[in-house]
């Protein structure tokens, strides 16, 4: 893993390497290193499956933050190694490599990371297709500053009669409702 | 009437088709069709009898669980994560569950582990009973079903009595599970293995040495073994094609390092083989649930303490757990900035691949009549592919 | 004072109740700050009820009162206020004193009912001192709640 | 394919003539399991209104909702929750997290209605069919959400203890506070039996939080005195809590969250020096002029809060000190000196001026404050002891619980002997009895009703007979006498009658009735009556315009007399007669003067 970890910030000035489990390691590389680095792990070093692909959004730093995570089968008698790579794309501009001719299934991924986050990825198939959200008008779902209860509260009705009381607050107008604020 | 099973891999590229040209008909199965795994449905290009296109369309079941699961409590999600994979929510609740384990530094007590084992066995056996009688329903085989359903009913009549849920078991709490096996439970566990045991040699008779479904089935949606990585195909799909891989021997979670299996595979991953492996499975998974119920300690807590679940923060930090589905990979990706709900949840269905890509290039070339069958065949479930 | 009839048995009662008022006039004029002043003069216009309530049964010419005695704290028996309270007298001296009263009250009345030949008479007396004691477990239960909290 | 492959599936016709799989309703029933998930039940009893299920719930599918039947009362809130079954998806979290253990679920599952409303209803008060369902879920026997028993505080030992006047309670570390403060649902059904109603869930969460700085606002916000009540409150809220309504597996009662302890952490973390990093200062000073008589708790609160809006406050004490019965009524063991004058330091801090040795009626009378102040606060508190009043009870060694704990403050000799007796159940004969223990004594503890009835803490109970005190029930004052026998001057004998319990009005408490014959007599060296205590009263002349009732002066809901500018509170006209009481009526009286001075009110 060691040596995994060196060559790849070597090669692929890839830093922050992280064990979390001995089959689970971590790493961050810039995205326009990516693609390649994707393509020497299946490549050369055995990392030939890609378990998902997916971003999370950390709109503190105006990132999203991609995570590939590829299965090397072979490592550690036949038990594998799992290697989940990061990558910081610009939240206002989000445009990344696609890597559909590298696994069959990625640009399902592309797909759903431009519909849920609206991160582009030029060259996908069908990147620009709806995927789950049929009819969609509002902005990409997934991300943090899409508040979906504001959303679910806008567009659908409460149930009427519906109504809950805090104990506290109760409690205060039914024994002592004079106390000061 | 001998018939020489043939392998053929269609297309990588999709054919460059004239809709206009009045060749093709544009036919849509599903997404409330009786051969449609659930709530999908298939755009299908058809010449004459046979399918030269397809896409596959999902959200009809979308319920972006994802995003909900950011804005509740870390034990919140806990009732919310069964509902992804519906007849098999228990793998859900436990790489949800271990995932926060991992992260929050939490060991669970080894009673727990050992229901845990037990109650994702006993949904394996319970998804491949409802499976099997999808499979040979899309063939016209109907008998088969209503006797596997039925089978299916018993292991639910089972989770009833340890969980109190049928569909939903809810079992599987972040530190461990939420009780003890009740009086009898056990017994009840054998006598019903034994029961389904003895359906299975029926369903074995008379689904597998049918001339029907073997003519049907074999050299349906053939998998080619260099497939199985480009698509990142996994679980008996993968298995049925000579690839040994499976998640509980490979990592070795929960009490699988101290059971007695081995990953079944088979040689030729077309529907007839898939389904011959899925049915060893059955009896591989009512083998091991035998062993649970041998090797379980009688004694001891079920459940690690954990802090007030209402202000429950979970430290900082990444993890991807995943488990051996009967579908395949089954995974939760679990961020955490160390706050009380979950920074993002992503889960890693099996079907993601099998039902969409896989799916869709199969298809090219198959007679419409086959659709259903090939798509049951790869066992798919839309609602892991939605969330 | 003829109290072997029921015109006598009343006289009785009214002058004992007067006498009542005149104990607490008494202890007024001895008290030498407001607290004290105020608790007695409540509790000397209870007694002045207890006149006119009386009075009130002389001009109807019937007894208006319940029968039931309230239960005996047990209070009167053992507390220790024989002398006469003085100047500055606390809320338990006030308190215990009235208890006292009453007890003799009701102890009177009692005697004179055992004594009493005829039935209405001795009925009269009975509901008198059923009303003393009444009275007496009022105090009973300042004394208890007030006074003596923590005992 | 070979010949099996052809007759093989015409196995399928063995089974034509077996029994079907299927339930014949209604002619065979199919109950659920005896964990099944079905319709919840409530106790309604057992509920307390805390709300912690619709806390839980993630579908938001519980509403708290008020029930006629139902009138909030110290720990229950009177709500009870409702449940949608549009939205439930019964999970059972609300069953596992319940503090109380009154929720559960019974095994029902059939309910087909052509009326969608009815399928959200008030379990336990709406009736049911399952209502009192045995089977059904119930969380298992050592499954709980939340944790039963408090983090233990570390005290000394009691053989230790009694040594000296050291401090008990040693207090929680940074870890145990939070951990304890983990423990709390932030339900707010305590916040109700608070006399000074402090947002203890706020404060709690700043536990919780690490916030200190935000923990100390917030207790400043109603109690400016939380090192004392961070140790000697009466803790009504910890009776409230909801998190103490349950049963653990033994059938004993769960622990409440230690919201006292809280309180303390919080006072304790924040040196003096920080304090006016975290609390306001005073407004600009208005002008208006407040006397505050007796410098108690509820005085000092008065005149911390009337300082915080800017009014000038000058607090006259009879004492030396400043604390009132905080300092000479609790001993040091229970509140130490130095953090009751933290308390007082952050409140003279403000500008309250304190004139010490000042006596009303003797030094000083209400009249000629009248002219000088813009109004008055009377919080004289309860200064006479009442006596044993029995007869002998002038004895020289019949001494008084109070001014034995105030002569221990000035560090007097209290000459107690070695046998001593202490008469009363409440805390001023726990704290007697334990201060004597402290001077050496032997200590007899001699009440006339059953432990049960005792006034006092259970806790201050509990510890001052493990301290070694002989614990003397249902025993009514009869005597004292002159003793007998060798040093009979410095001796008394105290004579009781043991009494059983009479029930003799229903609703009532039980009445001690003397035991025929039962007579017990014990010489003393000392003799220790803490019956009760009676307000010094004596200072407010019949022309000062206050009226008095029962030795009370009259006041109305903001603690105003029937004299405008005066307010009066504490133990003075508190039945409660508590220190948080006190701080209650002193922050009451401050605002309605507020109100006064702003002539918001005639």
């Amino acid at each position: 893993m060691i040596k995994l970890a060196t060559e790849l910030a070597a090669r692929y000035g890839s830093r922050g390497w992280h064990n979390q489990r001995p089959d689970l390691a971590s790493v961050q590389i810039d995205l326009s290193r990516l693609h390649d680095a994707l393509a020497w792990l299946k490549d050369n070093m055995g990392y030939t499956h890609l378990s998902f692909m997916t971003a999370i959004d950390n709109i503190e730093r105006g990132v999203f933050t991609l995570t590939y995570t590829l299965r090397n089968h072979a490592w550690n008698d036949g038990k594998g190694h799992s290697l989940m790579i990061h990558a910081d794309v610009d939240r206002s501009k989000p445009e990344v490599d696609s890597i559909h001719r590298l696994w069959g299934q990625a640009w399902t991924y592309q797909r759903e990371m431009k519909e849920w986050y609206g991160i582009d990825f030029p060259g996908s198939p069908r990147v620009d297709e709806e995927f789950v959200l049929e009819g969609w008008e509002g902005p990409p779902m997934m991300r943090r500053d899409f508040d979906s209860l504001a959303y679910s509260d806008a567009t659908y009705a409460e149930r009427p009669g519906r109504v809950s009381h805090d104990p506290e607050t109760y409690m205060k107008e039914k024994l002592y409702p004079e106390a000061e604020a | 009437m001998k018939k020489q099973a043939q392998h053929i891999v269609p297309p990588a590229e999709r054919a460059n088709l004239d809709l206009d040209s009045g060749k093709y008909l544009v036919m849509w199965q599903g997404p409330n069709h009786p051969g449609i795994t659930g709530n999908m449905s298939l755009r299908l290009v058809i010449e004459g009898d046979t399918v030269v296109d397809c896409e596959t369309h999902v959200g009809y079941l979308h319920r972006g669980f994802e995003k909900l699961m950011e804005r509740r409590l870390w034990m919140q999600n806990f009732p919310l994560v069964c509902r992804i994979a519906v007849p098999e929510p228990d793998f859900n609740e436990y790489c949800y569950a271990a995932a926060l384990e991992e992260l929050a530094g939490i060991q669970i007590p080894d009673k727990a582990v050992w229901l845990r084992t037990l109650s994702l066995e006993m949904i394996r056996l319970a998804s491949f009973l409802m499976w099997i009688g999808g499979q040979a329903g899309a063939f016209g085989h109907g008998t088969i079903g209503q006797w596997t359903v039925t089978m299916r009913d018993y292991v639910l009549d089972l989770f009833e009595e340890l969980t109190g849920g049928r569909i939903y078991h809810m079992f599987i709490i972040p530190g461990g599970v939420r009780g003890d096996v009740p009086p009898g439970f056990l017994k009840h566990v054998l006598e019903t293995m034994d029961i389904i045991q003895k359906n299975l040699d029926d369903v074995e008779l008379v689904m597998f040495h049918n001339v029907v479904y073997k003519m049907r089935a074999q050299g349906l949606g053939y998998i080619p073994p260099d497939w199985i990585d480009h698509y990142g195909i996994t679980g008996p799909n993968a298995r049925a094609a000579g690839v040994t891989r499976d998640l509980r021997k490979d990592l070795g979670y929960l009490a699988y390092p101290r059971l007695d299996f081995q990953p079944i595979t088979g040689t030729v991953s077309d529907a007839y083989e898939r389904s011959r492996l899925r049915l060893a499975e059955m009896y591989q998974s009512i083998d091991l649930i035998r062993q649970i119920v041998a090797n379980m300690p009688s004694d001891g807590p079920f459940r690690e303490k954990l802090p007030n679940p209402l202000y429950w923060k979970i430290p900082a930090g990444e993890t991807y757990v995943a488990a051996e589905c009967t579908r395949g990979e089954y995974g939760f990706y679990v961020v955490s900035d160390g706050s009380d709900k979950p920074r993002r949840v992503a889960v890693r269905g099996p079907s993601y691949t099998h039902a969409v890509s896989v799916m869709e290039r199969l298809v090219r070339g198959v007679n419409i009549a086959d659709v259903a069958g090939l798509m049951v065949s790869l066992h798919t479930y839309p609602p892991e592919v939605e969330r | 004072m003829n109290q072997t009839d029921f015109a006598g048995a009343l006289e009785l009662a009214l002058a004992r109740e007067e006498a009542a008022v005149a104990f607490y006039e008494e202890l007024l004029g001895m008290a030498s700050f407001a607290a004290q002043k105020a608790t007695l003069k409540e509790f000397r216009l209870m007694e002045e009820g207890h006149v006119a309530m009386v009075q009130s049964m002389q001009t109807k010419g019937r007894v208006n009162l319940s029968p039931d005695a309230a239960v005996d704290l047990g209070l009167a028996r053992r507390l220790a206020a024989e002398e006469k309270p003085a100047a500055g007298m606390s809320y338990q001296q006030i308190l215990s004193a009235a208890i006292k009263k009453e007890e003799r009250s009701g102890d009177l009345y009692r005697d004179l009912a055992a004594a009493a030949v005829d039935g209405e008479i001795h009925l009269v007396f009975e509901r008198l001192a059923a009303e003393e004691s009444r009275h007496k477990h009022y105090f009973e239960e300042l004394y208890e709640n007030e006074v003596s909290r923590d005992n | 394919m070979d010949i099996k492959d052809f007759i093989a599936p015409f196995a399928v016709w063995k089974r034509a003539f077996e029994k079907p799989f299927t339930v014949n309703k209604p002619i065979d029933e199919r109950p659920g399991a005896p964990r099944y998930r079905g319709f919840h039940i409530n106790d309604s009893a057992r509920c307390v209104g805390c709300g912690t299920c619709e806390a839980i719930c993630m579908n938001k599918a519980i509403d708290l909702v008020p029930v006629d039947a139902l009138k909030p009362d110290g720990g229950d809130s009177g709500l009870r929750p409702r449940v949608d079954y549009g939205r439930c998806c019964w999970c059972a979290l609300c069953v596992d997290i319940c503090p109380s253990g009154s929720l559960g679920m019974s095994n029902e599952y059939l309910w087909v209605d052509r009326d969608p409303e009815v399928f959200r209803y008030t379990p336990g008060v709406e009736a049911k069919p399952w209502d009192g369902a045995e089977l059904g879920y119930r969380r298992a026997d050592g499954y709980r959400l939340l944790e039963e028993e408090r983090v233990d505080m570390p005290e000394l030992d009691h053989h230790e203890a009694v040594k000296s006047f050291l401090e008990l309670v040693r207090g929680y570390s940074r870890q145990q506070a939070e951990k304890e403060a983990d423990r709390c649902v932030s339900c707010g059904v305590c916040v109700a039996s608070c006399p000074a109603h402090m947002d203890i869930p706020g404060y709690i969460r700043a536990v919780r939080e690490g916030d200190l700085e935000q923990g100390l606002r917030l207790l400043y916000e109603t109690n400016p005195f939380p090192e004392a009540c961070g140790r000697i409150c009466t803790h009504l809220c910890e009776a409230a809590c909801s998190i103490g309504s349950g049963r653990s597996a033994d059938g004993t009662p769960t622990d409440p969250v230690a919201i006292r302890w809280l309180k303390r952490y919080i006072a304790d973390q924040v040196e003096l020096a920080d304090y006016g990093k975290a609390l306001p200062r005073a407004e600009a000073p208005t002008g208006r002029k407040v006397a505050i008589i007796g410098a108690g708790p509820g005085g000092l609160a008065a005149a911390y809060y009337l300082a915080l809006l800017g009014h000038g406050v000058t607090v006259f004490e009879k004492d030396e000190a400043a604390g009132g019965m905080l300092r000479y009524g609790i001993p040091e063991y229970r509140l130490p000196y130095p953090a009751l004058d933290k308390d007082i330091a952050w409140i003279t801090s403000l500008g309250v001026r304190i004139r010490y040795g000042v006596a009303m009626g003797k030094d000083l009378t209400l009249v000629s404050l009248y002219g000088d102040y813009d109004a008055v606060f009377l919080s004289t508190g309860l200064t006479v002891a009442y006596k044993l009043d029995v007869p002998g009870d002038k004895h020289p060694r019949v001494l008084d619980g109070v001014a034995i704990l105030a002569a221990a403050t000035r560090g007097e000799p209290l000459g107690l002997g070695r046998k001593v007796a202490v008469v009363g159940g409440g805390n001023v004969a726990m704290d007697a009895a334990r201060t004597a223990l402290r001077s050496g004594a032997e200590v007899d503890i001699v009440y006339r009703r059953r432990e049960v009835d005792m006034p006092a803490d259970p806790e201050e109970i509990m510890e001052a007979k493990a301290e070694g005190a002989i614990l003397i029930p249902q025993a009514i004052p009869l005597e004292v006498k002159p003793a007998e026998g060798p040093d009979a001057a410095n001796k008394a004998t105290f004579v009781w009658n043991l009494a059983e319990m009479v029930q003799k009005e229903p609703g009532k408490r039980p009445v001690p009735e003397p035991i025929p014959g039962a007579v017990v007599e014990k010489t003393y060296d000392s003799i220790i009556a803490a019956i009760g205590q009676g307000p010094d009263l004596s200072y407010v002349a019949e022309g000062d315009g206050i009226e008095i009732r029962r030795y009370k002066p009259v006041i109305g809901p903001d603690g105003r007399t029937s004299r405008a500018t005066v307010f009066a509170g504490g133990d003075l006209t508190n039945d409660r007669k508590d220190a948080i009481s006190a701080i209650a009526d002193g922050h009451r009286a401050a605002l309605a003067m507020d109100r006064l001075f702003a002539g918001k009110e005639a």
